[in-house]
């Protein structure tokens, strides 16, 4: 646990500057109200309401997400494969191909029905 | 290495009690994921007080599992979502007796 | 085990043997003395680069730059800074307030703690007490640092969703697109210096590099991790998450004062710890260059490595300002295929290359030349399969997208938030009515005498 | 083999009916029951008179559980077998015409499942096998429920339904006990289905009460008796006479058959454990039935209630455990059949003539047609048990061993025959005597077909009334070995 | 760090598993690579092969297990123990590629709804909108479904042969997850099956949280996820009895709902009814038998030592199961769900075999171990249920498949031939004898009766009373009830259907009468490998 103590030192002083920013910046900083000034920004026109909960988001970027989450998982498999990779030398290497060739099944499906196109 | 243990039991309750409790599919699926996340904790804890390996690599494996329920679990939810227009639970009711 | 890496070249920087026993030995104050530094030297780092910045990109317009406040404009940053911090703190009425103002905190504390594992230097006498010139280090130090990073993300995201904005939201969303996508191939262009290293220890793969630099014998990882981590920091030429032109500011569109500072900050931070493990990874880290170890035998000994590492750091800055200074940016599909549909394959391609060439080193009884030539037909094959495939489906013209273009066009269809079109049409008036608008009615109907 | 040919001859007629061309279809059909009626003669000239069990055969059939194919017969068991190959004929040829009328399903249909109908019931009475018993006891519903709900009247479909739930329920209930007895068997080192395995393992008091309780249930639903019967007036109402007769007359005895031979045969003292109960449960069914009976307006209604009141003689007859009421009770199952079948079949014919079953909307027949209102009275007498006519022996003989058992049981035994003679008489001269209905067509009387079909019924009746020797030598030897089993000795015989 | 020791991988014992898997693998790139009027062709040539070499391949591998350490159980611990390719594992792998192949054939069916298969044109399109329109009027299907599938068998492949908790796990949700999304892909009633596939996942993910919880506090019980070692610590008795007791439950969790037992049934009839028939067909077939499978080798095997605190609970678990699923089902009006809570209480019914004793020491010769009884049902319910569901989608009206029970009335006047094969297969479920139900009942109460669990036996009896209530109900009304308005009609399906229906008949017929050959075949699968 000592390796992580001075990871927590430095994310207290981070974060509390980081807050310090914040909280400081209400005091400094000038309160003028304006009514305009508080809408959302959208180049001078009446701003778009937007549903509760953020309003809808492009099913692509759930591919992207859902892709994303295959290949840090593949990503989780090869970082010990690699560190270890000296002990297992062929073996390794040869159930590696076949875990890459496994996913890259599902990667070449994804590409090939357009999945990896954006427009 | 108890307070893992109870620890990862208090996780998996919360997330066993959000999934009964919460109607918003996602949230409910949040729940799921926070249960499985508990497992693990506690997978990698007794792996710790046993002294041997299976544990985390358990972990590992769960967590590819838990990827894999997530996309299969993400599209689902999105259909539904696409076609109603709300990830309620409750709002997915055309399934009587 | 690093003993065996390459023994091909003879060269001369000879480091100690790591151990990571020499972590976590500290005194309590000689961390916190460590973490001040390192989060001095980091805000410092960033008033630095933003002037950098503006200077060497003005001198590629041929204009001056900043140049008034201190010598050669140098505390212009600082001046801004202060500027901000004296502007009205704005949070919109559409805002998830929390959430809004949680936003630039959580991504600005990874920025800063992504350090802690970063090697500065070796072990060094500090105050009278020996210790690394590196926080602290874990076997899993580089897994670390991109969990940490990613954490980063999530500030970007949220503070994007919860500005009520749409020009936010999207920015956000594609900065997290963005970030996700480059996130994969950098994670798998470390895959071959583990493969190499033997560890993930940051601190061991600096050591690992004492006979050569992985950058250039894993030339194709290194320039994987430069081109994504450009696009990770979402920096020219793929700034497309803060395109003014589309998205006016991004994400952080609605931000404003000090919040918005802080954005900046831990975007500026950001680029300086990509730069930081791109060299601690790929160029020796802190260990000076080969070369000047033969000449000046005490170039790796001392507090003399900070040099060497913040020069590396420089080299890469400078790159990024280039960068910037010199290329358009990307369309959003372009960038998106580069990622996904090169940069990922090749990785792949690469990994399995590059574990094979390592079999055969630790094997040792097969005829290397004819291996390589494999390797190579293999990769061409592999990628151009790819490509062969896509031409001939458009070709081919596959029914799915024909139907595609055929759709038609609904402004709500991917789910962007369009605005509502007046009743009665997008246009009224005298005006015309624009082309997509016939071409729906017509589809639209046949679709439904086809379906009756 | 001569009892593996009984039960195939009408299996396979079953089939082949199925697939001939409809034309065919009953010729064919009568065709292979005639063949099983001469299988049947056949068999029963190869019987010894002597006693046990007879034409066996026994083949492995899943050899993991310690079941077997094995069939034998013993007197009982022959003369069920008789009376099914002699009354399948006389049903199909009185459903002749019938089965085709209207919303009915068809001759073919009526003529296969019959026939597969006969085919279970031969093999549930040659079954020496506990399983393959339980399995074509199970088997028989599925022909019977087809019959019930494909013919007959409004509201068959539900009497069919009833039907099959209250019999499957018994059967489950009794496969528990079957089990029961197969595990029984193993714990003791020799799992078998064997009715002689079984009959030679020692089963602890206890078990030997459940395991009776369970087969009890299935055996009185099936005979039925009170008060599991309520399937049977709703069956009967609703199913053509036809299906009735198999029914009741063939199926029903299916009932007391296993009781005799499982209940008594392989658990003697549960059997005595169990006799009060028993005992009493008859006696309310043979006055319940009776009782009942009187009250019923549908004639076929009438005709099934009757048979709860015969049903529980019979038990009773079985359950008082003397060798008088045994045989008596045995005979009483045979006469029963031909009774009640000649019963339902002249009720059918009137039906079809007058076109309703309401007793109330009847009246004057014999006028018109006294060869129906003859036959339908020798069969109500035969009901109340008149002597001469076969019923009269065996119901005198259960009264007997009644009052040998006690005073009580045989006073209420007694009442019974009263009242049957009140709800005979008062049937035939409901329907039979006074004026005809207003406006309703004179009823015609008997053709000679269907003269014909009835006369081997009434026959037989007179013939057994006046000459029961040949069926009380071939029962003799089972009551006999029954009641040793139970630990009851052969005190004088019978007569 | 301990030295690496390279695993050794029996490839020929698992060669059926790699096929399957391989299949699926390449099924995705015929996905990907073929044109789209090849896919059909390719993928359902594809599944049928794989499925039929795995087959072979099971029956090779059969021939050639040899016994096990001189015990009774015979196979090979294969992949460094985690799977058990054992006589169990055989006989299950064989009866789930058996009911896959049926499974294809209705997938590829085609005949039934005008030149379509049962699955959404473009899954993608929301209901409703142009994009569905266009897909439908382009004839549009997922041929994605036979790779989809292919996992699934894959998982349920693993799911009984695994041999430690983690094997199990993956298999699990291999198995599962495929299946979710067959759920949702229904043609017709989209809406229905969105529901399906949303509720199936959400209440399947949140049971294997269950599962992998119990698998952790297991392993933190005894140390190690192998069942070997697992028994091992129960015996001896180490570790904190609560984790054990507590971690048990949460698999039992898991494992039950998977095979929808009560408490943990509430998915099973909405997910039934809301997928897409064939996808029910295969699931309700399939899955029962991979999950039992797993349930005895997980309380056999790992936990065998420890039955006197997990049988308590099966006990009450089956006699509810039972209950509730045949008490249910009578209130249903719609025959999948109808058919669902029948399976919930056929679940019951192969607790109640799961209940008795596995070892043969332990029984007399002539006796059947709860295993061999389990196994059997399983094959009879495996059948029955495929072919029954395969007879529904036969029955139509102008919206698709009518599943609504008073819409069949008069059937068995339409059409005598489907009627019959309903009505045997009903027959079948409410174990009347001469079908293989019967026979798998009789095997499966003898073992629990043989076991001293006559309360649960006596309990099935009532329940299977209640059962027979609700098969009948369904037989009056084809046979003998009045067509409401045009009656049902039937589409006459393609050799594809046609082959399901008959060999599950004929399976159903044949093992009612001579269920010897498979009991045997049973039998000779010895015990599992402990």
């Amino acid at each position: 646990m000592e390796l992580y103590t001075p990871v927590l030192a430095l994310a207290l002083l981070a974060t509390g500057f980081a807050v310090f920013s914040v909280a400081i910046s209400a005091f400094t900083g000038p309160k003028r109200y304006n009514r305009a000034k508080l809408d959302s920004y959208e180049c001078g026109i009446e701003p778009t309401p937007q549903p509760i909960g953020g309003g809808r988001i492009p099913v692509k970027y759930f591919i992207t997400a859902m892709l994303f989450i295959v290949f840090d998982i593949e990503i989780i498999f090869l970082y010990p494969w690699a560190v270890h990779f000296d002990a297992m030398r062929l073996f390794g290497l040869i159930e590696m191909v076949l875990f890459i060739a496994t996913v890259f099944v599902a990667y070449a499906y994804v590409w090939r029905r357009g999945g990896l196109d954006w427009d | 290495m108890t307070q893992y243990v109870v620890l990862s039991a208090i996780l998996f309750t919360i997330g066993c009690v959000g999934v009964l409790t919460r109607r918003n599919a996602i949230v409910v699926f949040m729940c799921v994921e926070l249960m499985l996340n508990a497992s693990n904790l506690a997978f990698v804890a007794f792996a710790k007080q046993h002294g041997n390996l299976d544990g985390q690599i358990t972990a590992f494996f769960v967590m590819v599992v838990a990827a894999a329920e997530v996309v299969i679990g993400l599209a689902i939810i999105m259909t539904i979502f696409r076609t109603r227009r709300s990830a309620s639970v409750d709002d997915a009711s055309l399934l009587k007796y | 085990m690093n003993g065996t890496v390459m023994s091909i070249l003879p060269l001369a920087a000879d480091l100690p043997e790591p151990d990571l026993a020499a972590f976590g030995q500290d005194p309590w104050w000689v961390i916190v003395l460590k973490a001040v530094l390192i989060f001095l030297i980091l805000v410092l780092l960033t008033l630095f680069n933003i002037w950098f910045e503006r200077r060497v990109v003005a001198r590629m317009q041929h204009r001056v730059g900043p140049n008034r406040h201190g010598p050669f404009g140098l505390l212009q940053s600082l001046a801004d800074g202060v500027k901000l911090a004296l502007k009205e703190d704005i949070v919109p009425k559409a805002a998830d307030k929390v959430v809004f103002v949680l936003a630039p905190v959580i991504a600005v504390v990874p920025a800063f703690v992504t350090w802690s594992v970063i090697p500065l230097g070796p072990e060094v006498n500090f105050f009278g007490v020996m210790t690394p010139l590196q926080l602290t280090d874990m076997p899993v130090a580089v897994l670390f640092m991109l969990a940490i990073a990613s954490i980063g993300i999530y500030g970007i995201v949220l503070g994007g969703w919860s500005s009520g904005s749409t020009y936010s939201l999207l920015g956000g969303l594609r900065s997290s697109a963005q970030m996700i996508s480059y996130e994969v191939a950098m994670g798998l262009a470390l895959v071959a210096v583990f493969l190499y290293a033997g560890s993930m220890s940051t601190s061991e793969i600096v050591y690992a590099q004492d006979k050569l630099w992985f950058g250039l014998i894993l030339m194709p990882s290194f320039v994987i991790y430069v081109i994504s981590m450009v696009g990770e920091t979402n920096r020219a030429p793929f700034d497309l998450p803060e395109a003014e032109g589309e998205l006016v500011g991004g994400f952080h569109t609605e931000y404003s004062s000090l919040k918005f500072a802080l954005f900046f900050l831990a975007e500026y931070i950001n680029l300086a710890t990509v730069s930081a493990i791109a060299t601690t990874l790929f160029l020796g880290g802190w260990a000076a260059p080969w070369g000047i170890e033969n000449v000046w035998e005490g170039a790796n000994g001392g507090y003399w490595p900070l040099l060497w590492f913040f020069g590396k750091i420089f080299i890469f800055i400078f790159l990024f300002v280039w960068l910037r200074g010199s290329l358009p940016r990307m369309r959003y599909d372009q960038f998106m295929a580069l990622g996904w549909k090169v940069l990922i394959p090749v990785s792949l391609a690469w990994i399995v290359a590059v574990a094979t060439i390592r079999v055969i080193s630790l094997e040792g009884n097969i005829n290397r030349t004819y291996l390589v030539a494999a390797i190579a037909v293999l990769l061409v094959m592999t990628v151009a399969l790819m490509f062969v495939g896509e031409g001939k489906d458009k070709g081919q013209g596959d029914a799915e997208d024909v139907r595609a273009d055929d759709e038609p066009h609904d402004a709500f269809a991917g789910g962007f938030p369009v605005p509502p079109m007046p009743v009665g049409g997008a246009v009224r008036g005298a005006a015309a009515p624009m082309t997509f608008a016939t071409r729906r009615t017509t589809v639209t109907a046949s679709a439904e005498e086809n379906h009756e | 083999m001569i009892l593996t040919i009984l039960i195939l001859l009408p299996l396979v007629g079953a089939v082949v009916t199925a697939f001939v061309p409809g034309a065919l279809a009953r010729v064919v059909g009568l065709g292979f029951a005639g063949a099983t009626l001469v299988a049947g003669i056949v068999a029963a000239t190869q019987y010894d008179v002597g006693g046990g069990m007879q034409l066996t055969e026994t083949h492995v059939w899943i050899e993991a559980m310690g079941v077997h194919y094995a069939l034998g017969v013993d007197g009982l068991g022959l003369l069920m077998v008789l009376l099914t190959v002699v009354l399948v004929p006389i049903v199909l040829l009185a459903g002749w015409r019938e089965s085709e009328a209207e919303g009915n399903g068809g001759a073919k249909a009526f003529f296969a499942w019959t026939l597969a109908l006969e085919a279970m019931s031969l093999a549930v009475f040659t079954a020496t096998d506990v399983l393959l018993f339980y399995v074509v006891f199970e088997a028989t519903l599925i022909p019977a429920y087809f019959l019930i709900g494909g013919f007959g009247r409004e509201g068959r479909g539900r009497a069919a339904t009833k039907f099959l739930i209250y019999q499957l329920a018994g059967g489950l209930i009794m496969l528990a006990s079957v089990i029961g007895l197969y595990v029984v068997s193993s714990n003791q080192g020799n799992p078998s289905f064997l009715l002689t395995d079984l009959a030679a393992i020692d089963i602890d008091p206890i078990t030997q009460r459940w395991l009776f309780v369970g087969f009890f249930i299935a055996f009185a639903i099936k005979a039925p008796m009170f008060p599991v019967h309520t399937w049977l007036a709703d069956t009967t109402e609703k199913a053509t006479p036809g299906t009735s007769v198999l029914l009741v007359c063939i199926l029903d005895k299916i009932g007391t058959f296993g009781m005799l031979r499982f209940c008594l045969g392989l658990l003697p003292d549960a059997s005595q454990w169990a006799t009060p109960v028993v005992v009493v449960l008859a006696l309310i069914s043979i006055i319940y039935g009776a009782l009942v009976a009187i009250g019923q307006d549908d004639v076929l209604r009438l005709i099934g209630l009757t048979s709860l009141s015969h049903f529980g003689f019979i038990v009773l007859g079985i359950f008082v455990f003397s060798p008088t009421g045994g045989t008596g009770a045995i005979l009483y199952m045979v006469n029963h059949g031909i009774a009640t079948a000649l019963m339902f079949l002249v009720a059918g014919f009137l039906i079809q003539r007058t076109g309703t079953a309401s007793i109330r909307e009847m009246g004057g027949v014999e006028k018109t047609a006294p060869v129906l209102a003859g036959f339908f009275l020798v069969a109500g007498l035969a009901a109340c048990g008149l002597p001469g006519l076969s019923p009269f022996v065996s119901e005198l003989m259960v009264i007997v061993a009644a009052f040998d058992h006690h005073w009580l049981v045989g006073s209420v035994a007694v009442l019974a025959i009263v009242l049957a003679a009140f709800y005979a008489l008062w049937m035939y001269q409901r329907t039979m005597t006074g004026p005809g209905r207003e406006g309703a067509a004179p009823v015609a009387d008997l053709d000679r077909r269907e003269v014909g079909i009835l006369a081997p019924l009434l026959l037989a009746l007179v013939l057994f009334g006046f000459y029961p020797m040949p069926l009380l030598d071939v029962i003799n030897p089972v009551v006999h070995d029954t009641l040793t089993g139970v630990g009851i000795g052969q005190e004088g015989g019978p007569q | 760090m301990t030295e690496f020791v390279k695993p050794s991988i029996d490839y020929f014992e698992l060669w059926p598993l790699l096929v399957v898997f391989g299949v699926a693998c390449l099924g995705v790139v015929v996905e990907a690579f073929a044109p789209r009027r090849l896919r059909y062709v390719a993928q359902v040539g594809l599944a049928l092969t794989g499925l039929v070499v795995a087959l072979v391949g099971v029956v090779l591998v059969a021939r050639d297990v040899t016994t096990y350490e001189d015990g009774a159980a015979r196979g090979i611990l294969a992949v460094g123990g985690t799977i058990a390719v054992d006589g169990p594992s055989l006989f299950i792998w064989g009866l789930v590629l058996a009911l896959a192949i049926g499974g294809v054939l209705l997938f590829a069916e085609r005949h039934l709804d005008g030149g379509v298969s049962a699955f959404a044109g473009q899954a993608a399109a929301v209901p409703g909108t142009d994009a569905e329109t266009a897909a439908l009027v382009a004839n549009r299907e997922h041929t994605e479904v036979y790779p989809l599938m292919m996992f699934a068998v894959f998982g349920m492949m693993l799911f009984p042969a695994a041999n430690d908790l983690l094997t199990m796990f993956v298999g699990l949700e291999v198995l599962s997850l495929p299946l979710y999304l067959l759920s949702g892909l229904a043609r017709r009633r989209r809406l229905l099956s969105q529901e399906a596939a949303l509720k199936y996942f959400l209440l399947g993910a949140f049971s294997s949280g269950f599962f992998l919880y119990g698998a952790a506090l297991l392993y933190g019980y005894a140390g190690s996820l192998d069942f070997a070692a697992i028994n091992e610590a129960v015996r001896n008795d180490v570790g904190s009895p609560a984790l054990l007791l507590i971690g048990t439950g949460l698999l039992s969790v898991g494992l039950l709902f998977k095979v929808g037992a009560v408490p943990f049934q509430a998915w099973t009839p909405d997910v039934y009814q809301g997928a897409p028939t064939p996808v029910t067909a295969f699931m309700a077939a399939g899955t029962k038998v991979a999950a039992f499978g797993a349930i005895m080798r997980l309380f056999y095997v790992a936990l065998g030592a420890d039955r006197w605190s997990w049988q308590p609970m099966l006990w009450i678990v089956a006699i509810l199961s039972m209950f509730v699923g045949a008490a249910l089902a009578i209130t249903q009006s719609d025959i999948k769900r109808l058919l669902a809570y029948s399976s919930v209480a056929h679940t019951g019914f192969i607790l109640t075999g799961v209940l008795g004793l596995q070892a043969s020491d332990q029984l007399a010769i002539g006796e059947i171990t709860s295993l061999q009884a389990v196994l059997f049902y399983l094959t009879t319910y495996g059948f029955a249920t495929i072919g029954a569901f395969a007879v529904v989608s036969l029955v139509r009206d102008a919206g698709g498949e009518t599943t609504a029970i008073d819409r069949w009335a008069g059937l068995g006047k339409e059409s005598p031939v489907v009627a019959a094969v309903f009505a045997f297969f009903l027959l079948a479920m409410a174990g009347i004898p001469l079908t293989s139900g019967f026979v798998g009942k009789l095997a499966v109460f003898s073992v629990a009766l043989a076991a001293g669990a006559w309360p649960v036996v006596v309990a099935a009896v009532i329940a299977s009373i209640i059962a027979a209530f609700l098969y009948i109900r369904v037989i009056k009304v084809m046979y003998f009830d009045e067509p409401v308005g045009d009656g049902p009609s039937v589409a006459y399906p393609s050799v594809l259907t046609a082959t399901t229906i008959a060999v599950g008949a004929a399976v159903t017929l044949v093992l009612g009468i001579v269920p010897g050959p498979v009991l045997d075949l049973a039998a000779v699968a010895g015990e599992f490998i402990r």
